[in-house]
């Protein structure tokens, strides 16, 4: 049986110039930021990067283990998302996100907006080999202007095109030998979608287990879409227990700001 | 000047209008708050890919919290990064829920079948809803699950303030703002009035504690149509 | 909370004369045959069945608890199905093969084809509210009659609708009270997508466990989709038991059978 | 009349073009045979939903249980009607499988990831396919997943007799049957010849034992194009 285990610079180094890039981005968990540095660090640049949100700024946080896509940002010629954050985190990260806000005046970067159930539906849509889809979101807004619109029994869609990634970036919380993998609460999200769209998919995990010991009703991403499985390495800060420390920090800080806020309430 | 409805007030109210058996989706805002009010028998929907899951924290919580921080890393034992809703908050677990990818998430919030509590920007008098964005040249397009939200729900309650920070309405004959889905709204539930969209128009149907019909209208641009039994908010 | 649980024959007097229903039908298990006995004591006429196989014959497989589409062909006005057999059973159940062949040539029973993989991205377009989808397979074939075709990017597609039934009546292997759904191997198939795209969803199942019982990350179908629950008592014919026993007897009959021949292969 | 190779050669011919780390999918007919020669490090993928699981019964088994049906109870504890292929037959399970619905079978069909190997009733000079219908006015139309996997495959091997039962030849110039699709056949391996889809024409690469590649060609309508390599039929 072929092996494709391999480390993160290895499978990395299928990126090409000009690819596109798919990883989920969602949430504290189920984002691949462990390929995501080696994606930084491989230097392939011109890239299109589809994310569910991209919130710039927080590079302090790749320095302790978690993804940062600010960091990507020379490498990005083009970004595909539904969400851009920035304006949340205006005040808190002025510098990172005149970088984001400079670079697309500048016309670097190309920002392409959608809605999350647009942009998913796009992913199975490469996924099924289909031309493109009908979609009832987005009628008379934003997301129509340079698309087809068409009338079908009465109602108004806008045409989408769909999403065929060069690669797909994805996180799950373990694989088997076989590339069979099972994710965990919220950290699904688009990672299984994303395997199936991506002409190459590149998986990180946690753990490798024996192919056989996952059950197979609960195998959500079957092994024939993972081409290479990369294994976090246990001491590295991406690694399951680091990153769950980070996590229950961040978790813990949050928690006690609002706490602190229920206490003394701003005067509206 | 009359003293509104707070946030948690309008959150509550909001959650009033969910039933045995209903399904939800809380937006960002005032609608996150309703998590609190929400009985146990709604099950709560998470863009992100979760269904009927445990609590995040309530107020109640929170102060008890901000009293007793050493309560704090009791309660961490319960958190897990793994279990967190579309605004990364984390939940507790519960029995019956259940997880699945975005595209089943984003057919779910499709199929008509759960009740979209959003917040809003601006409110047509034709129930168009404006949500995502300020101006056509917004640098950071925040469109979300928000148009698939108020497209695909079985029922849309906008819960939000009746006016903006600088007093003007958001209640409007029609948007200035970019619309996000059109004729969607069913219901708005302000800091001031509820208010049910007929095809009538707006009709009036609940005020704020101390306020006015009269009074409300003049915060609203849209014509308000009273309605036979307008009374106070009931919480 | 409110109860989801009721007979097979509450749950089936939501079907009105016209009503489009949607089953699994694929291999030997997965197919709701209790609801199916239900549908056709009912009575309900001039409905539109979508199945992924649609097997005329067998009606004696009723009577041991399995499904019988022939029994229902006094009901329906239209198959769609991108597998229509007979032609396989033509020689063991001449009949019964009568009765169909004979209501399509008077014009009382309409057929529409389709493929596989046509049919179930139809169904998710209608999950998905979608107007349509231009899909890659069938162009120049019999599939593209009376539909449009396009060019996308130097391929051609061929439109297909959504497919949104009035009912699914969907067969699981376990359900807890809020309607979470398992399936168990290849019983899974069309099932979760029919839940998804249907407006009222019916499910049958072996048994009913209390909310909790149920992995979470296991769940296929989360509750939402199902409006009414329906047990198979155990003292049916359709029941667990006595399925597998019936099961088991068809499958030992074809192994027996195979061996027989490749002991004496027909000459050719 | 010489004699043509068996239907079990031909699935042992089309199994060898799999290698390993080769996902793939068996139609029927000659095809589904070829299970039986499939090596346990290429994975098998099933229409109806599965993927990697453990064998059908083989013919040496069929032989086996001819010989002794006692055997029959004993395998019969193995089996479970849970685990069915497209055709209904049971399988055993194997380390490593998955379940997964019709929407996920079939984009894997259509992912360009599976060999797919088909039945054919026609194929072209072009390796166009005709495999679903004889004529146009079929009453039964059993397009299935052909149409899919003919178009979805990262390749297609179809593996049928040479001729038809008339011995008019199945390898044309242009279908007279309706076609499944078209463009999409990379190999043919007959019960006389292997031929590759090239963009020249058909090459042909192999002939059965005791046929001259003039004896296959007077059997084909379409031109043949001969290997400079060409040999007899490896096994």
């Amino acid at each position: 049986m072929k092996d494709k285990t391999c480390t993160a610079e290895e499978a990395i180094s299928e990126v090409r110039d000009g690819y596109s890039i798919a990883i989920n981005s969602w949430g504290l968990t189920g984002t691949p930021a462990y390929l995501l540095r080696a994606l930084r660090a491989c230097g392939a640049k011109d890239l299109t990067l589809y994310c569910n949100n991209f919130i710039p700024g927080i590079s302090a946080l790749e320095e302790i283990g978690l993804a940062n896509l600010t960091g990507l940002l020379p490498q990005l010629k083009k970004v595909v998302s539904p969400f851009i954050g920035g304006r949340a985190f205006r005040n808190v990260l002025a510098e990172e996100e005149d970088i984001f806000e400079g670079r697309v005046q500048k016309g670097e970067l190309e920002i392409e907006t959608s809605s999350h159930g647009i942009y998913i539906e796009r992913f199975l849509a490469g996924a099924m080999g289909s031309g493109g889809i009908y979609s009832p979101i987005g009628v008379d807004t934003v997301i129509e202007e340079g698309k087809e619109k068409r009338t079908i029994d009465g109602i108004e869609y806008v045409f989408q095109k769909p999403i065929r990634p060069d690669i797909g970036l994805v996180k799950a919380h373990r694989a088997d030998r076989m590339g069979n993998l099972v994710y965990r609460g919220t950290s699904r999200a688009s990672n299984p979608v994303v395997a199936m769209a991506s002409k190459i998919t590149i998986v990180e995990v946690f753990d490798i287990v024996e192919t056989g010991e996952l059950d197979p009703e609960m195998v959500v991403t079957p092994g024939i879409y993972v081409d290479r499985i990369v294994r976090i390495p246990e001491d590295d800060i991406s690694s399951e227990s680091k990153t769950n420390e980070v996590l229950k920090m961040i978790i813990k800080r949050r928690i006690e700001a609002e706490a602190a806020m229920s206490a003394n309430p701003p005067q509206s | 000047m009359k003293e509104r409805m707070s946030e948690e007030l309008v959150a509550m109210r909001a959650a009033k209008e969910l039933k045995d058996g209903d399904y939800c989706n809380l937006g960002i805002g005032i609608p996150q708050l309703c998590a609190s009010f929400v009985p146990e028998t709604v099950k709560v929907q998470t863009e992100n890919g979760a269904l009927g899951y445990g609590p995040l924290l309530s107020f109640a919580d929170m102060e008890k919290l901000a009293q007793q921080p050493e309560l704090i890393d009791e309660l961490m034992e319960t958190r897990d990064p793994d279990l967190s809703d579309a605004g990364a908050r984390a939940f507790s677990p519960a029995p019956g829920m259940s997880f699945f990818d975005l595209l089943t998430s984003f057919a779910m919030i499709r199929s008509h079948r759960l009740t979209s509590i959003l917040g809003g920007l601006q409110v047509s008098e034709k129930g168009d809803l404006a949500i995502h964005s300020t101006s056509d040249r917004d640098p950071y397009p925040q469109i979300g699950g928000s148009m698939d939200l108020a497209w695909g729900a079985k029922r849309v309650i906008v819960a939000m303030t009746h006016t903006a920070k600088d007093d003007t309405p958001k209640i409007v004959k029609r948007l200035s703002m970019p619309l996000s889905a059109s004729q969607c709204v069913d219901l708005i539930i302000t800091d001031l009035a509820v208010i049910e969209v007929t095809p009538e128009g707006l009709l009036l149907k609940e005020v704020a504690p101390d306020w006015t019909a009269e009074e409300v209208q003049s915060l609203t641009e849209a014509t308000l149509i009273l309605a036979d039994d307008l009374k106070e908010v009931e919480l």
